[in-house]
């Protein structure tokens, strides 16, 4: 029951994120609504996890939090830098 | 571009942590779920991680291309490897019994063997292709 | 769940109390990201949703973890998610503002150029600056 | 004791090869170690063929996992025959590529190259040994991959465009291939191929495993070349470097041909295969290939790309007899696999040397190569007349076993048309020949000397088989005729 109400309320907050996605406006508005659905997701994992009795669906939520931050990280840098390697001009200044 | 330092901090602190967790994935594969391909990743997203925030030259310089595909090759040797200790004792190819003195022991030093392999290579794939992609200048 | 101990009771009824704050703040951020007007704002209620919620629920599983490893593991996904959300929210907020979305607001010193602002993010389209946002 | 590990010897040594060839640097040391790795291979497939000639189908067993659980790899004649193929034409082929490889690979690839080769190798190789459906399917991905990249090696920029079509059409393919075992195994339960033949018995009627067949069928297809989803073999074969141009020309559609052989004759059966008309499809697609192909073919400018359209036909030939579902079908079928893979080999390799010496490959430019290059142009010319079904080469043991299969259905309208696309081929063969030996290469253009010696040991190797096979064709008949017992008898 506890459960159910926690990955209820999880769900319904990844459907609103999901609306948001779709419905953007603006790029920055889409990778905000994405990085809160996986933060969602890792979150409905671990419940579903506890729910089912197999809590080693822990690691893999604790890997999709990894890639989450990672793979938002990273479309933010694209979309700022237009690469994902070195910013603009080539001149290695090493960062986002 | 100093302006990212919580982002540069953070990476330092979180870096250490993923690639413990990766090591937990790769040798913890036997009891969970895991093994090698996700431990592979989990540690090519460490590296991945480094290169987006302190620049692609500085990744290369931690992990150059050329000991990464040392690192592919070596892995799949492994594998293949393994196999081939079970062809000299007279068994099958992958045949993982003869690894040790007893069967079962035998099968999980080979599978650990395996994983392994699979492991290296996979996080040299990933690294590689990250490097790959993210070096083109558009 | 839970035995009729005392001991069993409390942490049911804790783990209830946890859990209901954690979901109402979910549903609440949720709606926020729905219904708030510019960008900035929805990143507000995003980022209740991504760290007060998210660690409210993990600290009422935390208390239903059978090992310690279990415990661990959550424990580490909570230090997980409190260090990068607020990173990514930080690194997002950065890149909108270095590529000009402008924030939908009152002049926070004045309190002036409230009708100003609104007809700026207007100029720029659709009523929050998506514009300068896909502009770039 | 060490026969007992062949078969999968055969496939190890490649595989280990191609990671060392990876790590080393320059051209020599992976040249050599890939030349050593494909005669040893090649040694193997000739202790496998000894083996199966006098103790008939074996089987190994991966791990030591008995068959229906774990992977099985058979051998059997059917699988011999195209291991012959595919491992002769690769070592005629390395052995004779050097100069060609040097010259259309960058120094620093090299290793990459040749890496890739060998896990080509070990990927068709494999597809030909397993007897697991999914194991196959692995099998064709390692192949199918390391093929996108080496046909993206071509010096012509045009290369990376033929790969990334071959790319896109060829993953189609595979999932189309993947979806159909997966349906295969929903409705079985196992991937083993003798295992699934038993288990399919019981089931054939129903759609799913109909479905399954098709999608296997067109997945299949896609990487065989078969006519209407061929499109993407003229450029890859075209723009490929020269010498992976031979050895894809000569092995891997053919290694394609033998799992639909596997796939229709050893799980689904000859009545399912006559009972969903796929057999008269599968004949009026081979027909299709055998004219169209050839016509085209007559109106190429670039000789490899002529090359190309040829083999499209010839696998309209294999086709065809493939789809007639008869025991002289399928031997003409197999034995028509094997020797065109003999010719193509040979046709391409020459090819390969007239690209390293004259340059390009249009037209124009074999002028005059009979007297400047007169060994390699002998040997190109005996290959074309293979090609054409003269006596004394394979060309025309085929054709006969390809006529008397037509007969043996009453096809009299299809054994005349067998005849005209040979006719075809004398139009789309003989004016290589002619401008090759009866006209001057133009004197602006550099003056052109014979190939190098190993080369012509490549050539002349794979020429010699086609002599040699065409005199005395008892192996490659013996081999396809008992191929076709095993596929049509169930004998098993």
């Amino acid at each position: 029951m506890l459960f159910a109400v926690a990955s209820l309320a999880v769900a319904v907050s990844m459907l609103f994120a999901l609306i948001r996605a779709l419905a953007g406006p603006s790029v920055f508005d889409r990778i905000l609504a994405v990085n809160m659905f996986g933060t969602k997701t890792v979150l409905l994992i671990a419940i579903a996890g506890f729910f089912m009795g197999r809590p080693e669906f822990l690691d893999i939520a604790l890997a999709y939090a990894l890639i989450n931050f990672i793979g938002t990280i990273a479309v933010m840098k694209f979309f700022r830098y237009r690469t994902l390697g070195l910013p603009r001009g080539g001149e290695d200044l090493g960062d986002l | 571009m100093h302006d990212h330092i919580i982002l540069r901090v953070i990476t330092k602190l979180l870096m250490p942590f993923i690639f413990l967790f990766a090591l937990y994935v790769q040798f913890h594969g036997d009891y969970g779920p895991g093994g090698g391909f996700q431990a592979g990743v989990i540690f090519a997203t460490g590296l991945i991680l480094y290169a987006l925030i302190f620049g692609l030259r500085s990744a290369k310089k931690v992990t150059p291309p050329r000991v990464l595909r040392v690192q592919l090759a070596l892995g799949v040797l492994l594998y293949a490897g393994v196999g081939v200790v079970g062809i000299m004792s007279g068994a099958e190819y992958l045949n993982y019994d003869v690894l040790a003195e007893d069967a079962h022991s035998g099968q999980h030093l080979g599978i650990l063997l395996v994983e392994l392999g699979v492991g290296l290579t996979v996080s040299a794939a990933m690294t590689l292709i990250f490097f790959l992609f993210a070096g083109q200048e558009q | 769940m839970g035995e009729l101990s005392p001991l069993g009771l409390l942490r049911d009824g804790l783990a209830w109390v946890l859990v209901l704050g954690g979901s109402g703040f979910m549903l609440v951020g949720g709606l926020g990201v729905l219904r708030m007007p510019d960008f900035y704002t929805r990143q507000h209620a995003a980022g209740i949703t991504d760290t007060s919620a998210a660690a409210l629920i993990l600290f009422a599983l935390l208390l239903f973890a059978p090992d310690f490893l279990v415990a661990a593991k959550l424990v580490l996904i909570l230090m997980f998610l409190l260090l990068t959300s607020p990173t990514a929210s930080h690194a997002l907020a950065q890149a909108a503002v270095a590529s000009g979305v402008v924030p939908l607001a009152d002049d926070w010193r004045t309190g002036e150029n409230r009708e100003a602002g609104r007809e700026s993010a207007k100029d720029a389209g659709a009523g929050s600056g998506p514009a300068s946002g896909e502009r770039q | 004791m060490i026969s007992a590990q062949l078969p999968i010897l055969q496939v190890l040594l490649p595989l280990l090869a191609a990671p060392l060839c990876a790590i080393l640097r320059g051209r020599a040391l992976p040249h050599a170690l890939s030349v050593g790795t494909v005669l040893l291979s090649l040694l193997v497939t000739v202790g496998l063929l000894i083996r199966v000639e006098s103790t008939g189908t074996i089987s190994y067993a991966i791990g030591g996992w008995p068959p229906p659980i774990g992977i099985e790899y058979r051998v059997d004649q059917l699988s011999v025959i195209v291991l012959l193929i595919i491992q002769g034409v690769a070592a005629a082929v390395l052995v004779g590529g050097g100069a060609s490889i040097v010259r259309e690979i960058e120094a620093t690839r090299a290793p990459l190259f040749y890496a890739l080769f060998l896990l080509n190798l070990t990927g068709l190789t494999g597809m030909v040994l397993t007897g697991d459906l999914f194991n196959l399917f692995v099998f064709l991905e390692i192949s199918s991959l390391s093929t996108y990249v080496l046909v993206a090696l071509g010096t012509d920029r045009r290369a990376l465009l033929a790969a990334y079509q071959y790319l896109v059409i060829g993953t189609v393919g595979a999932t189309f291939y993947v979806i159909g075992v997966g349906l295969l195994y929903m409705m079985t339960g196992t991937l083993n191929m003798a295992d699934l033949a038993d288990r399919v018995a019981g089931v054939e009627e129903s759609t799913t495993i109909r479905t399954a067949f098709a999608f296997m069928i067109i997945g299949i297809g896609v990487k065989l070349g078969m006519m209407p989803v061929h499109f993407w073999l003229p450029n890859a074969y075209a723009r490929a470097p020269s010498v992976v141009s031979a050895f894809l020309a000569a092995t891997s559609t053919k290694v394609a041909v033998y799992i639909m052989l596997r796939v229709v004759f050893e799980i689904f059966g000859v009545p399912m295969f006559l009972a969903t008309h796929l057999s008269e499809i599968i004949i009026g697609l081979g027909i299709l290939a055998m004219v169209v192909a050839s016509v085209t073919a007559i109106f190429q400018d670039d000789v490899k790309r002529l090359l190309a359209y040829s083999s499209l036909a010839q696998i309209g030939y294999i086709l065809f007899a493939f789809g007639l579902a008869t025991e002289p079908g399928v031997t003409a079928s197999v034995l028509h696999l094997f020797n065109h893979g003999l010719m193509k080999g040979a046709l391409f390799l020459a090819l390969a040397a007239v690209a390293l010496r004259a340059g390009r490959t249009r037209r124009t430019d074999l002028d005059g190569l009979g007297q400047a290059m007169p060994l390699t142009m002998l040997g190109f010319t005996l290959a074309g007349l293979s090609l054409i079904g003269v006596p004394g080469t394979v060309g025309f043991i085929s054709k006969w076993y390809l006529l008397e299969a037509a007969f043996d259905r009453d096809g009299f309208i299809i054994a005349a048309i067998i005849l005209g696309s040979s006719l075809l081929a004398i139009l789309y063969v003989w004016p290589l020949v002619e401008r090759a030996y009866f006209r001057k290469r133009d004197p602006a253009l550099p003056p052109v000397e014979e190939a190098p010696l190993p080369m012509l040991i490549g050539i002349w190797l794979l020429v010699g088989a086609n002599l040699l096979f065409g005199v005395w064709p008892d192996l490659a008949t013996g081999l396809a005729e008992r191929s076709a017992l095993l596929l049509l008898g169930g004998a098993r």
